[in-house]
C-alpha cells in the first residue's frame, strides 16, 4: 500500500496511471495469495504433512527448476524492452513460452505417474491434483497472457515508452513462480 | 442541556426497570429436563438481563432525540460537539467491561459446566442417515427411529457417541428439553454429554424428542424420534424387553 | 438494446461450445455436470465478449484500436458502460429487482410456514425455494450497497472523476447478470437444496442444479472482488488535492473497510465451492470421508469467508447510516476517528472469528473458548458504531426526512441483532440455539436491519442525486413505517419459536407452534405488500417527481456540490478539498469543496 | 539504451542483467539446498519454512520490483 498522505493530483499523466495499475496489479496478487492460501492449508488440514513414497522427487525438482529458468529469462524479457532492445525481448519471451510450455508438459508426466500411484480418490491424490492443477491453470493464462504481449511486441510497440504491458504480464508470471516457490515444499518436501 | 441529560437519564432507567421486570417474569422456555439444559437457560438470563440496559440506553436516547430534537428546516446547524475522549473512554471502558464480563460468565465459567466432567454412566450411539436415527443401546441392541424411541435413564450422565453413515450427510443431533446439539458428521465419532434430571415424554411435551437440526434434504424436518426419560428401573426393564424382542 | 442481443447470443453459443466440449471430451451428456460447468463458463466469456468487452479489450488484445460505444439516455444502461455513475445505477436497479424477486420467495415460504403441514409445497421443493431465496438475498445484500451506492459514490464523494479501473468495474457488473440467470434457471436442472450455506457431503450428493449454483456464485465472488479491489485502488489512489484520509466521508471508510474484505476473504469462498465441484466432477475427495477427506474442512473455508461477508454486507450499511445521520443532525459525526479504527478493526477481527458458526460442529475443543473469545471482542468496535450514531443525534437538529426516519429504524434493528449475536456467539447458548429459528431472526434483524434497511436508506437519501427528482416523502414515511412495524412483528415471534424447538430450512415443524408461525406468516405478507409504495414510489417520482436542486439536502459532502445528476466526467473543473465533510455548526469552517468553476451546473 | 529508465530502475541494462542473473543463481542454490535437506531431514516443515520465506522475499523484490509500488516506478 502507499505511505504518501497526499493523494495523486487529477490527470497527471501516464506516471499516475502506471502507479494505479501497479497497485491493482497487486492488489490482485493480494487476492490470489488467499485462492492459493485456502487450498494450501486444506491440504495441511487433510493429510497434515504426509507424503506418498512413489512421488517423483526428480522430476519434481526438474519442473521447479525449468520454471525458475522461466523466471529469468521473463526477468530478462522485461529488462530489454525497458531499454528498448526489442530483439532480447522477442528472443528472451520466446524462451519463457517454451520454457512454460516444458512445465506444462512436464506436469503432464507427472500427472500420468501420479494417476497410478496416487489418484484423485485418495487424500494426498485430492490435495495433489487440486493444487498443481490450480497452478497449471495459472501457468497456462500466464503462457496466453506471454503470447499476447510477443505477438502485440513483435513491431517493437512496446519499449520503454509503453512498457507496462509487458512489466504487467511478466509480474504476473513472476508470481505464478512465487505460488510455486510455496507449492513444491508443501507438495512434495515435508 | 442538564435538562436533556436527566430527562434522557430517566427515560432509559424507567425502560430499563419495564425490560428487566419483563425477562425476569416471563419464562419464554420450554421444560428444562436436563442439568444442561438448565446451564443453558441460566446463561441465557443472565445474557437478557445484562443486554437490557444496553438495549435501553440506544432506545432510550432515539425515543428522546425523536421527540425533543426535532427541527423542520435542515438549514439550521446543529452545536458543533466535537468529542473530547471522555465519552468514547468511557463508552470503550463500559463496552469492554461487559464484553469481558460476559466472556467469563456465562463465557468460560458456562463452557466448563455444561461440559461437565468425568465418564460416563451409560454410554449410548447414536447413527444419522437420510432420514432416520438409529440408536444403540449399551445391551448390543439397534433401535431406530422408524419403529422405536429414545428411552433414558434418569440422573445418570449419559454419553452419546454420534456418527452419520458413511457416505452420507451431516446431521445434527439435538433433544430441544435438553438443549445442546451436536452435529453428526461422516467418518468421525463427536460426543455429547447430558445428564436428564426429569422424566417426562414427547406426549407431553414436543420439545421431548430427537430432532435433526443439520439440514440434511429432503427428509430433514421429519428426522426426528420421540423421547422418554424413565426412572432408572424402568430403563433396565426397556433394555430387557428389546433385547427379548428380537435384539 | 443491440449490445444485449449480441451478448446473449454470443453467450448462447459459448454455452454451446462448453458443453459441446465436455461431451466430447469426457462421459458426461450434453447436460450433465461437466457440461454445466464448461457450459456456464464459456458462456460467460460469450456474453461479455458480446456485451461489450470485445470492443473494448479484446480488439486491443489482437492489435486493433478499441471501439468506444457511446450512446445517450436510458440507452446508457443496456450497455457495457465504463461511467462509474451508470454502473451503481445499473447495480442498483438490479439489486432491487433481484431483492424484489428473492421477496416474493420469501411470502411463498412464510405461506407453507403458516400451518404445520406440508401445504404449498413438498419438503423437497421447500428446501429448493429456501436455497433459492438464501443464496438471491446474500448477493443483494453483499451487491447492493457496496455494488451500487459504493460505484456511484465513492469517486463523487473523493472528487475523482471515475474509478481506477473503468473497464474492470463494467466487466465485474455485467458478470451479474449470467449469475442471476443461472441461479433462476438451475430448476431447469434439478434445481440445489443444500442452503446458501451448501454444506457438503449433501452439496456433493444432491442434483445437477448444484453445480450451476456452484459456478454462479464463483462468477459472482470474482465480480464482487473485481469490485472490491476497485474500491481500494479508487481511494487510495484518486482522492483529489486536499481529500486526506482523516477527511474521507465515513461511507468511503466504510466502502473500503469492507471491499479489503471482498478484496481478500471471498476467494476461499470460491475455494471451497470448488472444492465441491472437484469432489463432483473430478473425482477428489475433499470432503468424502471414505477417501480420507472431512466434511469439517468445508465449514472452516467456507466460514473464512462468509463470516466476513456479514461485515460486507453491513460496513457500508453503517457507513450510509451514518452519513445520513449526520447530515440530517446537521452536527459533525461525532468520534469520526474512532468509528473509522473501527471499522478497519471489525474487518480485521471479523476475519478471525468464523469458528463460532461451527460450536455444534465436533471440530477440535481447544478451538471453542478462543473463537468465542474473539466473537465477543467485535462488539466492542461495533459499539463505537452505535456509540457515534447517537452521539451525533444528541442535541441536533433533526429534520424528519424519509433517510433519516430509515436510519432510526437502522439503529433499533442493528441494535437487536448485535445484542441477539452476544447469545449466538456465546458458546453455551449457542449450543442450544444453533440451527434454529433464533438464529433465522437474528440473522434477518442483522441483515435486513444492517444492509437492506440502509439499502432503502440510501436510495431515498441518493434519490434526486440519481435521477434529478424528488421522491414522494409522504409515501416514503409511509413505507418506512410500514415495513419497519410488520418486520418487527414478523421477526420477534420468530426468536421465541427457535427457543420453543423450531429447527431452520424445514417445511413442517411441530404442531404445538402453529399459531405463532401462523401470526409470524400472516405479518410477513404485510410487510412484503409494503413494498408496492415503495416501488411505485421511486418509478412514479423518477418521472413525474418535482425536479430536484443540486443539493436539497443541504449537505456539505462532495456529491451534493454538483449538479443533480451530476456531470459526465463528474466534475466541471479538478475539484480541491478544504473544510472537513461533517463541520456543521463549527464557526468559520471553510466548505467541503474549494474550486469548482460552477459547482450548481 | 544507458538512460536510466521508469521500468526497471537504476543501472544500465548490463548491471540489471548481471542483477537478474545474480538473483535466478541465488534462488537456484537455495532450493537445491532446500531439496537436499528435506531429502535427508524428517519431518523438515520448521527447517523449509526459511528457505521459502528467502525465496520469496528474492523473487517479490528483484523479480517483481515490490518497492515500486511506493514510488509508482519513478526513481
Amino acid at each position: 500500500m502507499t505511505t504518501s498522505a497526499e493523494p495523486i493530483q487529477h490527470g497527471a499523466g501516464p506516471s499516475r496511471q502506471r502507479r494505479i495499475n501497479q497497485l491493482g496489479l497487486w492488489l490482485f496478487f493480494a487476492s490470489e495469495t488467499f485462492l492459493f492460501g485456502a487450498f494450501i492449508s486444506s491440504r495441511f488440514i487433510t493429510s497434515q504433512t504426509s507424503t506418498p513414497e512413489d512421488l517423483n522427487q526428480a522430476l519434481a525438482l526438474a519442473l521447479t527448476i525449468v520454471l525458475l529458468l522461466s523466471s529469468i529469462s521473463a526477468y530478462l524479457a522485461e529488462t530489454a524492452n525497458a531499454h528498448d532492445d526489442h530483439r532480447g525481448f522477442r528472443i528472451y519471451t520466446v524462451a519463457t513460452i517454451t520454457l512454460g510450455a516444458l512445465f506444462l508438459g512436464g506436469v503432464a508426466l507427472e500427472w500420468k505417474e501420479a494417476l497410478e500411484y496416487f489418484p484423485p480418490g485418495t487424500i494426498y491424490g485430492t490435495a495433489f491434483f487440486s493444487l498443481v492443477g490450480l497452478h497449471a491453470f495459472h501457468v497456462l493464462t500466464g503462457l496466453i497472457a506471454l503470447a499476447v504481449i510477443l505477438f502485440l511486441g513483435k513491431e517493437g510497440r512496446f519499449g520503454s515508452k509503453d512498457s507496462w504491458p509487458v512489466e504487467g504480464v511478466i509480474k504476473y508470471w513472476h508470481f505464478v513462480d512465487l505460488a510455486w516457490v510455496i507449492i513444491y515444499p508443501t507438495l512434495y518436501l515435508f | 442541556m442538564k435538562k436533556d441529560i436527566v430527562n434522557a437519564t430517566l427515560l432509559w432507567i424507567v425502560l430499563s426497570i419495564l425490560g428487566w421486570i419483563l425477562v425476569l417474569n416471563w419464562n419464554i422456555f420450554p421444560p428444562a429436563l436436563a442439568r444442561e439444559a438448565r446451564i443453558v437457560d441460566d446463561a441465557f438470563n443472565l445474557l437478557t438481563v445484562l443486554a437490557v440496559p444496553v438495549f435501553t440506553f440506544v432506545v432510550a436516547i432515539l425515543i428522546y432525540a425523536a421527540f425533543r430534537f426535532r427541527s423542520p428546516g435542515g438549514l439550521e446547524d446543529g452545536p458543533p460537539i466535537q468529542d473530547t475522549g471522555r465519552i468514547l473512554t468511557a463508552w470503550l471502558v463500559v463496552t469492554i467491561a461487559l464484553a469481558g464480563g460476559i466472556l467469563i460468565n456465562p463465557g468460560f465459567v458456562g463452557m466448563s459446566e455444561v461440559r461437565g466432567e468425568g465418564g460416563a454412566d451409560v454410554v449410548i450411539g447414536v447413527t444419522g442417515q437420510r432420514w432416520s436415527w438409529t440408536i444403540s443401546y449399551p445391551n448390543g441392541v439397534d433401535v431406530t427411529s422408524y419403529t422405536g424411541e429414545l428411552v433414558l435413564p434418569v440422573d445418570q450422565r449419559i454419553q452419546f457417541d454420534i456418527t452419520s453413515l458413511d457416505p452420507d450427510v451431516i446431521h445434527s443431533f439435538w433433544i430441544p428439553a435438553f438443549r445442546i446439539k451436536k452435529d453428526a458428521v461422516p467418518g468421525r465419532i463427536t460426543q455429547m454429554f447430558i445428564t436428564p434430571t426429569e422424566t417426562g415424554t414427547f406426549a407431553e411435551d414436543p420439545n421431548v424428542r430427537v430432532q435433526c437440526a443439520e439440514l440434511c434434504g429432503q427428509g430433514h424436518a421429519q428426522m426426528s424420534m420421540k423421547v422418554r426419560v424413565v426412572e432408572q428401573a424402568e430403563f433396565d426393564a426397556y433394555l430387557d424387553e428389546i433385547l427379548a424382542e428380537g435384539g | 438494446m443491440w449490445p444485449l442481443i449480441r451478448g446473449t447470443l454470443s453467450g448462447i453459443v459459448g454455452y454451446m461450445v462448453g458443453a459441446l466440449i465436455a461431451t466430447l471430451t469426457t462421459t458426461s451428456t450434453f447436460s450433465g455436470e461437466f457440461a454445466l460447468v464448461l457450459g456456464f463458463v464459456f458462456g460467460l466469456l460469450g456474453w461479455l465478449f458480446g456485451i461489450g468487452m470485445w470492443n473494448a479489450w479484446g480488439r486491443e488484445w489482437v492489435g486493433l484500436t478499441p471501439k468506444t460505444e457511446k450512446a445517450e439516455g436510458w440507452r446508457r444502461y443496456l450497455r457495457f458502460n465504463t461511467d462509474h455513475k451508470v454502473i451503481g445505477a445499473q447495480y442498483l436497479v438490479t439489486m432491487l429487482i433481484v431483492f424484489l424477486l428473492a421477496g416474493l420467495v420469501a411470502m411463498a415460504m412464510r405461506a407453507e410456514l403458516a400451518s404445520p403441514g406440508q401445504n404449498l409445497f413438498t419438503a423437497d421443493v421447500y428446501n429448493k425455494v429456501m436455497s433459492m431465496h438464501g443464496i438471491l438475498m446474500i448477493a443483494v445484500a453483499v451487491a447492493g450497497i457496496l455494488g451500487a451506492f459504493g460505484n456511484y459514490l465513492v469517486p463523487l464523494m473523493i472528487g475523482a472523476d471515475d474509478m481506477a479501473f473503468p473497464r474492470i468495474n463494467a466487466l465485474g457488473y455485467w458478470m451479474v447478470p449470467p449469475v442471476a440467470i443461472a441461479l433462476l434457471a438451475a430448476p431447469l436442472v434439478g434445481s440445489f437444496d443444500a442452503g446458501w450455506t451448501a454444506y457438503p457431503p449433501l452439496s456433493v450428493l444432491n442434483g445437477d442444479g448444484q453445480v450451476l449454483f456452484n459456478v454462479a456464485v464463483i462468477a459472482f465472488g470474482l465480480s464482487s472482488i473485481l469490485g472490491g479491489l476497485n474500491i481500494v485502488a479508487t481511494v487510495i489512489t484518486m482522492r483529489a488535492p486536499g481529500m486526506t484520509w482523516s477527511k474521507l466521508p465515513i461511507f468511503v471508510w466504510a466502502a473500503f473497510a469492507a471491499s479489503i474484505l471482498s478484496l481478500t476473504v471471498t476467494q476461499f469462498f470460491a475455494a471451497s465451492l470448488i472444492m465441491i465441484l472437484l469432489d463432483r466432477i473430478a473425482g477428489t475427495t475433499w470432503f468424502g470421508a471414505p477417501g480420507g477427506g472431512t466434511a469439517l474442512l468445508y465449514e472452516h473455508v467456507f466460514w473464512f469467508y462468509s463470516h466476513p461477508a456479514v461485515y460486507i454486507m453491513v460496513l457500508p450499511g453503517m457507513g450510509v447510516i451514518l452519513e445520513i445521520i449526520s447530515h440530517f443532525s446537521r452536527k459533525p459525526l461525532f468520534a469520526y476517528k474512532a468509528v473509522v479504527v473501527s471499522f478497519l478493526s471489525i474487518a480485521g477481527i471479523g476475519s478471525v472469528v468464523w469458528a463460532h458458526h461451527m460450536f455444534t460442529s465436533g471440530m477440535a475443543q481447544n478451538l471453542e473458548g478462543p473463537f468465542m473469545a474473539l466473537t465477543e471482542a467485535v462488539s466492542i468496535p461495533t459499539g463505537v458504531i452505535f456509540l457515534a450514531a447517537v452521539g451525533t443525534l444528541w442535541r441536533g437538529k433533526l429534520w424528519f426526512q424519509t433517510p433519516l426516519l430509515l436510519a432510526f429504524f437502522w439503529i433499533f434493528q442493528f441494535l437487536i441483532g448485535g445484542i441477539t449475536g452476544v447469545f449466538l456467539a456465546d458458546f453455551v447458548t449457542d449450543l442450544s440455539l444453533h440451527d434454529t429459528y433464533f438464529v433465522v431472526a437474528h440473522f434477518h434483524y442483522t441483515i435486513v436491519g444492517g444492509s437492506i434497511f440502509a439499502l432503502m436508506a440510501g436510495t431515498f437519501y441518493w434519490f434526486p442525486k440519481v435521477t434529478g427528482r424528488m421522491y414522494n416523502e409522504k409515501l416514503g414515511k409511509i413505507f418506512a413505517t410500514w415495513f419497519f412495524v410488520f418486520f418487527q412483528l414478523t421477526f420477534i415471534p420468530l426468536f421465541w419459536v427457535g427457543l420453543n424447538g423450531m429447527n431452520r430450512r424445514v417445511a413442517t415443524y411441530q404442531d404445538n407452534l402453529g399459531g405463532v408461525n401462523r401470526f409470524a406468516s400472516m405479518m410477513a405478507m404485510i410487510m412484503g405488500l409494503s413494498f408496492v409504495l415503495f416501488v411505485v414510489n421511486l418509478l412514479w417520482s423518477a418521472k413525474f417527481g418535482p425536479v430536484a436542486p443540486a443539493n436539497p439536502w443541504n449537505a456539505r459532502t462532495l456529491e451534493w456540490q454538483v449538479s443533480s445528476p451530476p456531470p459526465e466526467h463528474n466534475f466541471p473543473s479538478p475539484p480541491s478539498v478544504d473544510g472537513g465533510p461533517y463541520d456543521y455548526g463549527v464557526v468559520g469552517a471553510p466548505t467541503h469543496l474549494r474550486e469548482v468553476a460552477d459547482p450548481v451546473g | 539504451m544507458t538512460a536510466v529508465t521508469p521500468a526497471t530502475g537504476p543501472g544500465t541494462y548490463n548491471d540489471r542483467v548481471r542483477l537478474g542473473w545474480i538473483t535466478a543463481a541465488l534462488l537456484a542454490v537455495l532450493t537445491l539446498i532446500e531439496y537436499a535437506v528435506a531429502i535427508n531431514v524428517e519431518n523438515p516443515l520448521i527447517l523449509l519454512l526459511p528457505f521459502v520465506l528467502a525465496k520469496g522475499a528474492l523473487i517479490m523484490d528483484f523479480f517483481m520490483h515490490i518497492r515500486k509500488l511506493k514510488t509508482g516506478g519513478d526513481h
